[in-house]
């Protein structure tokens, strides 16, 4: 007999996820707790906020606005730091055995170098580095990820050192995503994380005539974004072997089979979170297996890229 | 309202020397215990309690406390401000005999929910606690709803001496009431959740909020990880004493526990 | 007296505008008849399809898909070709006496030229060059206003000939506009048009296991694409001195307002017909003028990137 | 509906050798004269009439002829099909008694017509015109709706002999109408546009389509530019007559104008 539990549960670079559903970084990701109520919500791995070196309170608000189909936001990668972050972890790992990613943001190699140091002694089971924060410009000019090169530099400093699998999270702000998915994957990456936020998109209050978010500027997530979203993961997963987490405006099991098809592996679900409230995981759990059953698959894997290139 | 909007600013009320309410005449959707985000694009954006809302309108009170609300007393009747909103559970409305408290700048939420109740034809007692009698507010108002108001101040220089958590442990004694709603400082809140009792009650509370929107993960609180601007801020006192964190300390704007002076704990 | 009239009409390169709206490249521009429709409708100033040197009957169907916000399309530069192009403007200047930027697409610098030559003999205003169709990759790759380098020497090959001023169309795929603002700025572009369909995006139907357009994948437009729209043209407009037309799910006049705020001389609407009729242009001419009305304004340039700086 | 969905074909008719009927058993929110954009996602996407439609479903009806629709007879009940829609000026029911004239493909939308004016109660009578008894469709379907049908065909196979337009002017000729609706190729369509006659009259014209929203051009038609699309594709006879393309040329994928052979100009 296939069960939700049976279709649903997968691999994930070697841990076995009870669900393809992710808490994208920077969403809920802030304690130990928030983390656990994600779990509790149906999510089969979690994300922490991208953690810096030091602390950051982020930029002042405003710091995220409604927009047609979603959201423009500049948190400003506020976050506890990256020693007050790893505790979270370890008091998460405290009350789950549901596999952790540890999200970094650094400007330049050493500085990853030295957020990968932390994580060896932590107890998260994978770190991702943040590469394409679109919010922090004012501070340090374009994100990492628009260069090849540079991607490919920081995760082989990275992975040189690091006791855990290195996903690499990129910038849909690019004019072709197939280089810097290559980029990765040769810099020693064991999967992708597809898409950081878009745009970064803007909105002025016409009557205060003043930019809505105190950043001026702020990534856009939501179901506004899917489309790019698909279209990344579909053009990335035709050119790298390692796995993909694919979101970017998931809503739906509808949406996650999209996904699927387009050539992820597991699933975001970040925006989705106030649409739906924190049970989008749960429902979109039953959605997915409702879909599989419907279709008669066995597992998620079978329809991974499924007919799309024929 | 989906979408974040700007507003006129059409009446500046000066409560205190230190306290204004802003009016605004657009009606809102709004539930007492509801908030909204106000900003003025410049300075930041925080939130505030709805102190009123009907078809014409609705209003916010605000203290000056740190660089945006002090900031926001320089606005005038005419100038815009972005408000993002409403947010949040708001109280749930029980009918019979009910029992307010309220401290500072928990009051203005409570008024609110004492014109709701006494629309609805419910007898409220509305115990309103200040530092002083300069900082007392919204007692005209509450006198012109025709219930029953206890008013206390920490010096006596006006009604009671003593705090509203005070005022609420005596009136709890002396009648019996079929629901308690508080808001204030959370020193005071948590003296009063810490009360044992089997009237239904439900406590206002803060945190730290950004998104508002249950995103950001902010205003999660240990150790469930519910959210005060989604869950919240509306808590009854079975799930606050849940609150590991609940009198204890808060996160600060990056996610840092802050433990509150000893005076908090129990 | 301040009236609409005197309100909206403007000076775009020379020409004097009725109203400062525009019918943008591609949408309802294939003949006189649908530039004269717009016209007639309230636009101040029109775009014909982009026009190729041979006949191009575009991409097989589904060639448009409605998404979050907005439309996904991949007409694939369907047009009747030069030749027969520059005769719909001339039928177009016997009635209505209305600029026309005359919208061309070529792959490289000497097929600018060449059409460059033909609009030369035609009774177009204004050359447009489509440096940024992002629905022909399949055939040609990355659009050309990738590259600074590139959009640089078209825009130049062309002003060096062209006996008219020349618009550059930017994409919004790039990780830094501004670079390719001044590019074309130094190339000799007159204008500035901002924005081209983003992304592309991509929809992948699940019960056929299908991506819905026969192109794979579609450019994105409509008030989904307004922030990043917005924000190309604030950050274009500080680099730049030459004038923006702004466009890019522009529906209403308060889209049009932010739109000049952010620093946009003119503003286009394409999708925004499908929301509100052809008819739109009317109303958003409406709405503008009350705007500027209601806050005492005398004309749009007024609010041209007002107090946003400050 | 606002989104492309994908529906399974639950029921499939074959009126003749080169005519099917797809039935979906999804409601759609259509009117006569409206139709649908249908597509594989493999061959392509092209405009069909909406041939029948209520609570329980819809149909459209597909003659072979090029690529795409030929294609569409490999489809099978439980095979998906990707569907926009409905679009479309629909037609103006009118009240009184009510003249349809039809040819080729042009019956199934006047089939969901003359379905809904019986429902009405409108008096209705029906020209149903094909070239040979073989091609004609819906004859049984339009007999059970309980009116008068006339068929035409140009053989004189089944029926009067002669086409849908000579039927339509011997008809109009021998009673009077309230109002006239037509639907066929254009050469028909051309004939019936040019009769002088007081009666009300609405055509249904087809016109190279893409977007089917109104926005990419591909259906404007000479000299006022309106979309066949959004405006059309159902025009009253006025209209139709200020249209100086109709019945002279269309314009093909590139936006090329295409004219029609000889027979089709006055
Ligand atoms: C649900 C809710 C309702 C509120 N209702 C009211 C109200 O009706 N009237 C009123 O005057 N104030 C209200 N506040 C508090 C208000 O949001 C601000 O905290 C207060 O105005 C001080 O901000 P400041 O920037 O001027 O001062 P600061 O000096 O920056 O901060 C002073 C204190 O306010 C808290 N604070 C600062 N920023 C925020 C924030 N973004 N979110 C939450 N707390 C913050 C900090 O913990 C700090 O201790 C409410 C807060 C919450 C969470
Ligand atoms: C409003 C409208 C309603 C229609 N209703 C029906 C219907 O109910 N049943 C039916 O069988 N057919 C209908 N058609 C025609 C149908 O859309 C196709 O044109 C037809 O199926 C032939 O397509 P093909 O690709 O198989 O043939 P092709 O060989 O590609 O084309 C044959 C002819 O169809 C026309 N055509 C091709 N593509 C299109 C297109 N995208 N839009 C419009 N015309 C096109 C061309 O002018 C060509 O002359 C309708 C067309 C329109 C515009
Ligand atoms: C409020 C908010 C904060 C975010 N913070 C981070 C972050 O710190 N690091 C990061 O890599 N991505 C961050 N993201 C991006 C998300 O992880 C995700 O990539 C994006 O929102 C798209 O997914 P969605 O549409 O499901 O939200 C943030 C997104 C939001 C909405
Ligand atoms: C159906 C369609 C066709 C288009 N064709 C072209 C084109 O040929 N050339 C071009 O430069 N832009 C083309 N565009 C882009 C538009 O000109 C415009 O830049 C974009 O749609 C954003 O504006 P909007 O949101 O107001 O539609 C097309 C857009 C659409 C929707
Ligand atoms: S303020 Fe962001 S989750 Fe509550
Ligand atoms: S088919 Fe695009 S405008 Fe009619």
């Amino acid at each position: 007999m296939f069960t939700l539990d049976s279709r649903l549960k997968t691999d994930f670079l070697g841990s076995v996820l009870k669900t393809p559903l992710l808490l994208p970084a920077g969403v809920m990701g802030i304690s130990a707790s928030s983390l656990l109520y994600a779990v509790q919500s149906g999510a089969g791995i979690v994300t922490t906020k991208s953690l810096t070196l030091q602390p950051r309170k982020g930029h002042d608000g405003p710091v995220i606005s409604p927009v047609e189909g979603g959201f423009i936001n500049a948190m400003g990668l506020c976050n506890p730091g990256i020693e007050f972050g790893i505790k979270e972890i370890s008091e998460f790992k405290i009350k789950s055995f549901v596999p952790v990613i540890a999200s970094v943001f650094a400007t330049e190699p050493e500085g990853f170098v030295k957020l990968t140091e932390f994580i060896n002694d932590s107890e998260a089971d994978f770190i991702e580095l943040n590469l394409s924060c679109p919010n922090v410009s004012a501070e340090y000019g374009v994100p990492l990820s628009s260069s090849p090169v540079i991607v490919e530099e920081v995760v082989r400093a990275v992975t040189d050192i690091s006791k855990i699998p290195v996903i690499a999270k990129l910038s849909p702000n690019v004019p072709d995503i197939k280089l810097l998915a290559l980029a990765a994957e040769k810099g020693g990456a064991s999967a992708l994380c597809l898409i950081n936020t878009l745009g970064p998109g803007m909105e002025i209050d016409i009557n205060i005539g003043r930019p809505v978010l105190k950043n001026i500027f702020g990534g856009m997530s939501g179901p506004c974004v899917k489309p790019i979203a698909v279209k990344l993961v579909y053009e990335a997963s035709s050119v790298v072997k390692i796995p993909i987490i694919g979101l970017g405006g998931i809503m739906t099991g509808a949406d996650a089979v999209e996904m699927l098809m387009a050539g992820a592996s597991i699933i975001g679900i970040g925006t989705g979170i106030y649409y739906r409230g924190m049970d989008i995981y749960r429902k979109v759990n039953n959605e997915l297996n409702e879909f599989l059953m419907k279709k008669d698959f066995k597992h998620i894997d079978e329809i991974k890229r499924i007919n799309i290139d024929g | 309202m989906d979408k974040r909007i700007s507003l006129r600013i059409d009446k500046i009320v000066e409560e205190t020397s230190s306290v204004k309410t802003f009016c605004f005449s657009s009606p809102i959707d709004a539930l007492p215990g509801q908030f909204i985000m106000l900003s003025d694009l410049r300075t930041g954006e925080k939130p505030f309690s709805i102190s009123s809302s009907d078809s014409n309108g609705f209003s916010v009170t605000v203290k000056a406390l740190g660089p945006f609300s002090s900031g926001m007393f320089a606005f005038k009747t005419g100038d815009f401000l972005s408000i993002r909103g409403p947010f949040g559970k708001p109280f749930d409305l029980r009918k019979g005999s009910i029992l307010i408290a309220g401290g500072g700048v928990g009051v203005p939420p409570l008024f609110f929910l004492a014109r709701e109740l006494k629309k609805a034809g419910t007898e409220v007692v509305f115990i309103n606690g200040a530092k002083n009698s300069d900082e007392l507010i919204f007692k005209d108002l509450i006198n012109e709803l025709g219930i029953n108001q206890i008013i206390m101040t920490d010096d006596g220089s006006s009604g009671k001496k003593g705090n509203a958590a005070e005022g609420l442990l005596n009136t709890l004694n002396e009648s019996d009431f079929d629901a308690v709603y508080v808001a204030g400082p959370e020193g005071m809140l948590k003296k009063i959740a810490d009360i044992k009792t089997d009237t239904y009650m439900e406590l206002l509370i803060e945190r730290y909020m950004k998104c508002a929107v249950g995103i950001c993960g902010q205003c999660a609180v240990d150790p469930s990880g519910i959210r005060v601007c989604v869950e919240g801020p509306v808590f009854n006192q079975n799930m606050i004493r849940k609150l590991t964190e609940f009198g204890v300390y808060k996160r600060d704007a990056a996610g840092r526990k802050k433990y509150f002076e000893k005076a908090f704990s129990k």
